[in-house]
């Protein structure tokens, strides 16, 4: 099939000096806390295997430091894992060289930061339009693809403003022109409408959807937001401790919780056209 | 004091005073400055030492009795040093040597080949310094920046010679043909030297004996018209027009002293004026610095131990006793 | 004080290396050093030939593209027209030529390296001590080589200046491309932004202000050695100074300082004017 | 060529100005001198008077405390140890009891100073173009009135290598704060931290890694200084160096001038430890 | 009376070079992006006045880019505004010397901010305990009482960490900690709980509602999430464009909109305990 998605495998992240050591430990089954004291080392994933399938809109959700951005870092190779492999329409993106992996990230993934990182010194179109100018669109072409999404984002009048100039609500739709901009299969989307307002954020949930119908991109979306998951997901992953503790339609997972923890989590909702 | 049992000693050193000599750079100046510290040293029993410098700084330390001795003035040779002699800051004591001279020079080699190294004579009827107009002597000592003329290598800029020479370049009509390049620095002119005369090159330069290079290589001095008085009193005048010119006046170099020291210590003086080192011994020390690589305090102390007879003529006789007993 | 029976000496080897050199390659260094010389003179050239009011004009509009200020163009204008009243016209014009060079030699070189530094940690470790020595030994000593191979001169001050001046542009090019923020960077990356465009569009601009100080005190070093340039013969303000000094002639020692002052404000406000992004002007 | 009409010259007046102060503040300067003699002279008589290897161990017990790195401080011992089996124990410690002062009151003076420039415009206006004059005027313009003033020897010699060295220190530790993450800043304002609090607290921290490279700037640029501080009388390795210069003795100078690199050395390895942060020991 | 609140008295602030012209425009009545568009500027408040009680959760909302936060810098006086007053239990805050502005700080108000802002070189605790020390608490009972925020906040095993290790709601939440450990009468909370997972946010409103009853301490809290909002805000404000629009107490915004705007903010619910 030409489409087939993500395939993550056994990946397991840690962070700090002495990994061995502390992916011993994780073998074990000693807890992230455990881990921590023992060896100094931050556990960011263990052993997560997930199928992330073309053009859906996967949600990703957890607990604050569950390692849901160390888990899509991974997907366009920001992070190495300590181990696991991870296949992107069955090739291995760990075993991709310098110049694939550069046209595999302007061509096929781009991500919004939940931190934002905009280029201080460029304009808001200059940012916007980084992605089409690293794959050789010409500056003019580049240039008008690059309003549009400003004035989808809510931002005209701002495209020759600096970052410093705007308000983080307003930071994080640059960010997100800029990874919608790329015209990318994918879009990874860390936290990418936190600090919107209900309205911006509601019509930027509209764009997404209408974006995922129309041109079935695969875009994997984390937030903190259940009502926001629910709605625009089409399935849902819960990590928790680094761990994947449930992955299913937003339906199956109200219906039947894993544990008491996604309990807890999707407390007071209930499936809809179940 | 007055009861000291008759301070007749009352001597400079005596009085626990620092008898402080210039450390100067060059092999003759180092090698003279040891020779004359340890003689004061060990026969007169002075507190001795030497602080290092540059030549200007130094002599402007003779000035303001920083140092005492400078130990091969170059007399006239040194706006500072002239400057502060018209003064009464400083003042010249004797002769360090005699027979110093000064000129123009090329290689031996540029005129008599050199067989042993397969050097052919490039200018064998070279001898004197109106020949060098001719454009086949020019075009020799080609200047590297302006290919058009040739390169006289002058005395560094700021010392009284490079005036001379300069006012000698447009005395011999020769300014036009030759760019006139001072090399900042003696340790550049040295280098130059050095560097043309292993590679066999013709370079022309002013220079001065005795000196470490002029022991070193076989150099051959320019022939100029005989030393008049009026010749000199013209090329000395900055302001004046130069037509003609002539040859260098014997030079005389002296040990500079301060002036105030001069009166403090009369004992020292007296050594001092008598104190005239053999034009041939001088640079029979620097070729064995040279041939033996070892430095002036080395040489020093082979001339102290071996040629008692000429020091010995300078000091007392107590003095030249202690002297010799330091010595083994 | 240190026993003598530990002593050692490289002395007599290193001078009869360079002997060795001087006697049997002289030729070959003297080749090189014309070629250089060649450039350098059209530089110098150019800058002697023009008038003194063009080229006083040429610096006020550079100053001007470069900063925007009127006042620093106006100040660079009466700055050099004080030279030229001081009587160093023609010295200052050939400092400035020697300097220009060393200047751009070193950007030419020094840029690369400081990237290369901060991006391979290896070459930092190689290069850094070599910084060291470039700064620290004294510069007579590699002269003296310098001045029997090439001869005196311009070229050997123009090697002497650059190695003297190079190492703060490498050290600070160096630090300002490790401390760009990281994000920045590896948005970037995330991006697809081949090495290439994430120096020059990131990381360049982003260290840019640590790289002008950088080649800020490349300049003033450079400035610093133009006494050190005359004292191996070639002309310019050095030359002034160095017969002041010789003549104790505190005064015009320095007014020819005065000159490679002015000469090294004029330079260094023009080219930090070029590197402040346009944002700031 | 300049028109020689527009000519005028100052060179009189500085030489009468410096004639008259010799003669009629001579005593006073010279009063002067002395007192900062003697500390320079306690330093180099501490230096000088203990053992050789006593020095060599507390180098590297510095070097260990500074850095934490076995390797380099096995390699601070060896290079002491290459000095004075070179010959050149004694000249090296009275060229180190030189340059620690001169550091030390670089570092004294270099900080304030730049702090205050990056807090202040009006400083930093100031200020800048004082520091292009410092660095590039040649040394010896304003040495010459110094020997007349201040005699002979050490102190000019520690004179000159302030003025010459201090400027990168300035200069990098105002760009090291202006470069400060302002919304940090801004954090610590907010929770009422005191001015001094936040400069100590939060802004000399974030900075430090531009500060430091101020002062490897500092000292290698006292270091370059050694000869000339020799030339001025005061001893050391810069009068080894003179001495081989002077003679065309490569080999003698490069031994010195080998010492001198090696003093740059440590003398940076171990400031730029103490400078870096616990954390990436 | 001893706790009179804030008072904020015909606030505006502009952005940029040439506020004085930007200004007249203002009170012309131009818009923000005819004013931006004119002149460069860009209108962050205009003539804002709101009164703040003491003892109070007050809450701001509004679209992206309305002047939240700025308006909330004027508070601790990070920004000076353009033209108008602030009063602070009856003093004016802009009158108030250095010292005095100092102590004001460390006293009296605390802040976490949206960006997070945290020292980079300090520790969790180190950051954690900056206002204690800033008010010279000893360094024992600072770091006593900075554990137990932490604690609370659920970060312990942290402490010793740097900013950089941390995840992005766990940086934000050592923000929140730095300014409840500060234990000022005055917090300001800018967007203080965007980054957190439902369970957490929950937890951390349970927290401030308590804080809030015990301490009576005045909360000023921005957040785009309304249910949010109708849990712990005694009073709402909402901003759009640097304007006032309506401000009142929950159920006075549920039950009478003021126009279009604010209805569309909080469609679909109802007022509740009404
Ligand atoms: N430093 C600045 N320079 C110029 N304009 C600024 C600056 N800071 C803020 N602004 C402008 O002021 C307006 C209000 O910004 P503010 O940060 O207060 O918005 P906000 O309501 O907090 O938005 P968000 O919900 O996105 O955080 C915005 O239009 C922004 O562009
Ligand atoms: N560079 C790093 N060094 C050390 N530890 C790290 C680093 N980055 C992340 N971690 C650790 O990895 C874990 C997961 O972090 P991650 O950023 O993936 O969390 P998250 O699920 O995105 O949380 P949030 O919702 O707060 O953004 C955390 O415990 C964090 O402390
Ligand atoms: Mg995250
Ligand atoms: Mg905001």
């Amino acid at each position: 099939m030409s489409m087939s998605g993500i395939q993550i495998r056994g990946v397991s992240k840690i962070f700090g000096a002495g990994a061995d050591k502390a992916i011993a430990l994780v073998e074990q089954g000693l807890s992230k806390a455990e881990i921590l004291e023992k060896t100094g080392c931050g556990v960011g994933l263990r052993n997560i295997t997930l199928d992330i399938p073309a053009g859906e809109i996967f949600v990703i959700m957890g607990l604050s430091g569950s390692g849901k951005s160390t888990l899509v870092r991974h997907l366009n190779r920001l992070i190495e894992p300590s181990a696991g492999e991870i296949f992107f329409d069955n090739t291995n993106v760990l075993t991709l060289g310098r110049k694939e992996l550069r046209a595999f990230r302007t061509n096929r993934i781009s991500m919004v930061f939940q931190s934002f990182a905009l280029a201080p010194h460029k304009t808001v179109l200059q940012n916007v339009i980084y992605g089409q100018i690293s794959r050789g669109t010409a500056r003019k072409q580049a240039e008008a693809i690059g309003m549009e999404w400003i004035a989808k984002v809510g931002l005209s009048g701002y495209e020759h403003r600096y970052p410093d100039q705007l308000s983080g609500g307003m930071k994080q739709r640059v960010g997100l022109a800029r990874a919608l901009a790329a015209d990318t299969d994918v879009i990874l989307m860390d936290e990418a409408f936190s600090a919107l307002d209900p309205l911006i954020r509601s019509d930027m949930q509209d764009q997404l959807l209408q974006l995922q119908r129309d041109l079935a991109k695969t875009i994997v979306f984390i937030t903190h937001d259940l009502d926001e998951a629910l709605r625009i997901g089409s399935r849902i992953a819960i990590l928790k401790d680094g761990e994947l503790v449930q992955v299913g339609t937003p339906n199956d997972i109200l219906a039947n919780p894993a544990n008491d923890y996604v309990a807890r989590f999707v407390q007071g909702r209930t499936a809809v056209h179940a | 004091l007055a009861g000291l049992p008759m301070a007749a000693q009352a001597s400079y050193c005596g009085d626990g005073n620092t008898l402080t000599f210039a450390g100067i750079g060059w092999e003759s100046g180092d090698f003279i400055t040891k020779v004359m510290e340890t003689i004061f040293a060990k026969g007169y029993d002075c507190k001795t030492d030497t602080i290092t410098g540059n030549s200007i700084t130094l002599e402007n330390a003779v000035a303001t009795n920083d140092v005492q001795i400078f130990a091969e003035e170059w007399i006239g040779r040194s706006d500072i040093w002239n400057k502060a002699e018209s003064e009464g800051k400083v003042q010249a004591i004797g002769d360090t040597f005699a027979g110093a001279s000064e000129g123009w020079f090329v290689p031996t080699y540029v005129v008599k080949g050199d067989e042993a190294r397969g050097i052919k004579p490039v200018a064998p009827d070279l001898k004197s310094v109106d020949q060098l107009k001719d454009p086949a002597i020019v075009s020799l000592f080609s200047d590297p920046e302006e290919p058009s003329k040739g390169r006289f290598l002058n005395c560094p800029s700021g010392w009284t010679c490079e005036g001379v020479s300069t006012a000698k370049l447009e005395g011999y009509g020769l300014g036009d043909s030759y760019t006139n390049f001072r090399p900042g620095t003696g340790t550049a002119l040295d280098a130059a030297i050095s560097s043309a005369y292993k590679q066999g090159q013709p370079i022309l330069f002013y220079y001065w004996s005795p000196t470490a290079i002029m022991g070193k290589y076989a150099l051959t001095q320019l022939e100029e018209p005989a030393y008049s008085d009026a010749c000199w009193a013209n090329l000395t005048d900055p302001a004046a027009k130069h037509e003609a010119a002539c040859a260098f006046p014997s030079v005389k170099v002296a040990y500079g002293v301060n002036s105030e020291f001069a009166k403090a210590a009369p004992e020292i003086i007296e050594v001092l004026a008598k104190a005239t080192f053999p034009l041939d011994q001088v640079n029979a020390s620097l070729a064995y610095m040279v041939d033996n690589e070892v430095d002036a305090a080395k040489a020093a102390e082979v001339f102290l131990k071996e040629k008692a007879d000429i020091w010995g003529a300078w000091v007392s006789p107590e003095a030249k006793d202690k002297i010799s007993a330091s010595l083994n | 004080m240190f026993p003598e029976s530990l002593n050692f000496s490289i002395r007599k080897p290193i001078n009869h290396f360079v002997d060795m050199l001087v006697t049997n390659y002289g030729s070959t260094f003297r080749a090189i050093s014309d070629a250089i010389l060649q450039v350098l003179l059209l530089i110098e050239g150019v800058l002697r030939g023009t008038p003194w009011w063009v080229v006083i004009i040429a610096f006020m509009v550079l100053a001007w593209l470069g900063t925007r200020r009127v006042v620093l163009t106006i100040g660079v204008g009466i700055m050099l027209l004080v030279v030229g009243m001081l009587g160093l016209w023609d010295q200052t014009m050939q400092t400035l030529a020697l300097m220009t060079m060393a200047t751009l030699i070193s950007v030419v070189i020094g840029i690369p390296l400081g990237i290369l530094a901060a991006k391979f940690r290896s070459v930092q470790r190689i290069i850094l001590p070599v910084l060291d020595v470039m700064q620290t030994m004294p510069s007579f000593v590699y002269l003296i080589p310098a001045l029997m191979l090439f001869g005196l001169g311009k070229v050997p001050a123009v090697l002497a200046t650059i190695i003297y001046a190079v190492p703060p542009l490498i050290r600070l090019t160096d630090l300002g491309i490790r401390q760009v923020d990281h994000e920045v960077v590896e948005a970037s990356t995330a991006f697809g932004g081949s090495p290439m465009r994430i120096l020059f569009g990131t990381e360049l601009p982003l260290a840019m202000p640590t790289i002008m100080a950088g080649l800020n005190q490349t300049i003033m070093m450079a400035l610093s050695m133009v006494v050190v340039a005359s004292m191996i013969g070639a002309r310019g303000l050095g030359e002034t100074v160095l017969n002041g000094i010789q003549t104790l002639d505190v005064g015009k020692g320095l007014e020819a300082g005065i000159g490679i002052v002015i000469l090294a404000i004029v330079l260094d406000r023009i080219t930090q004017g070029f590197g402040k992004p346009r944002r700031f002007k």
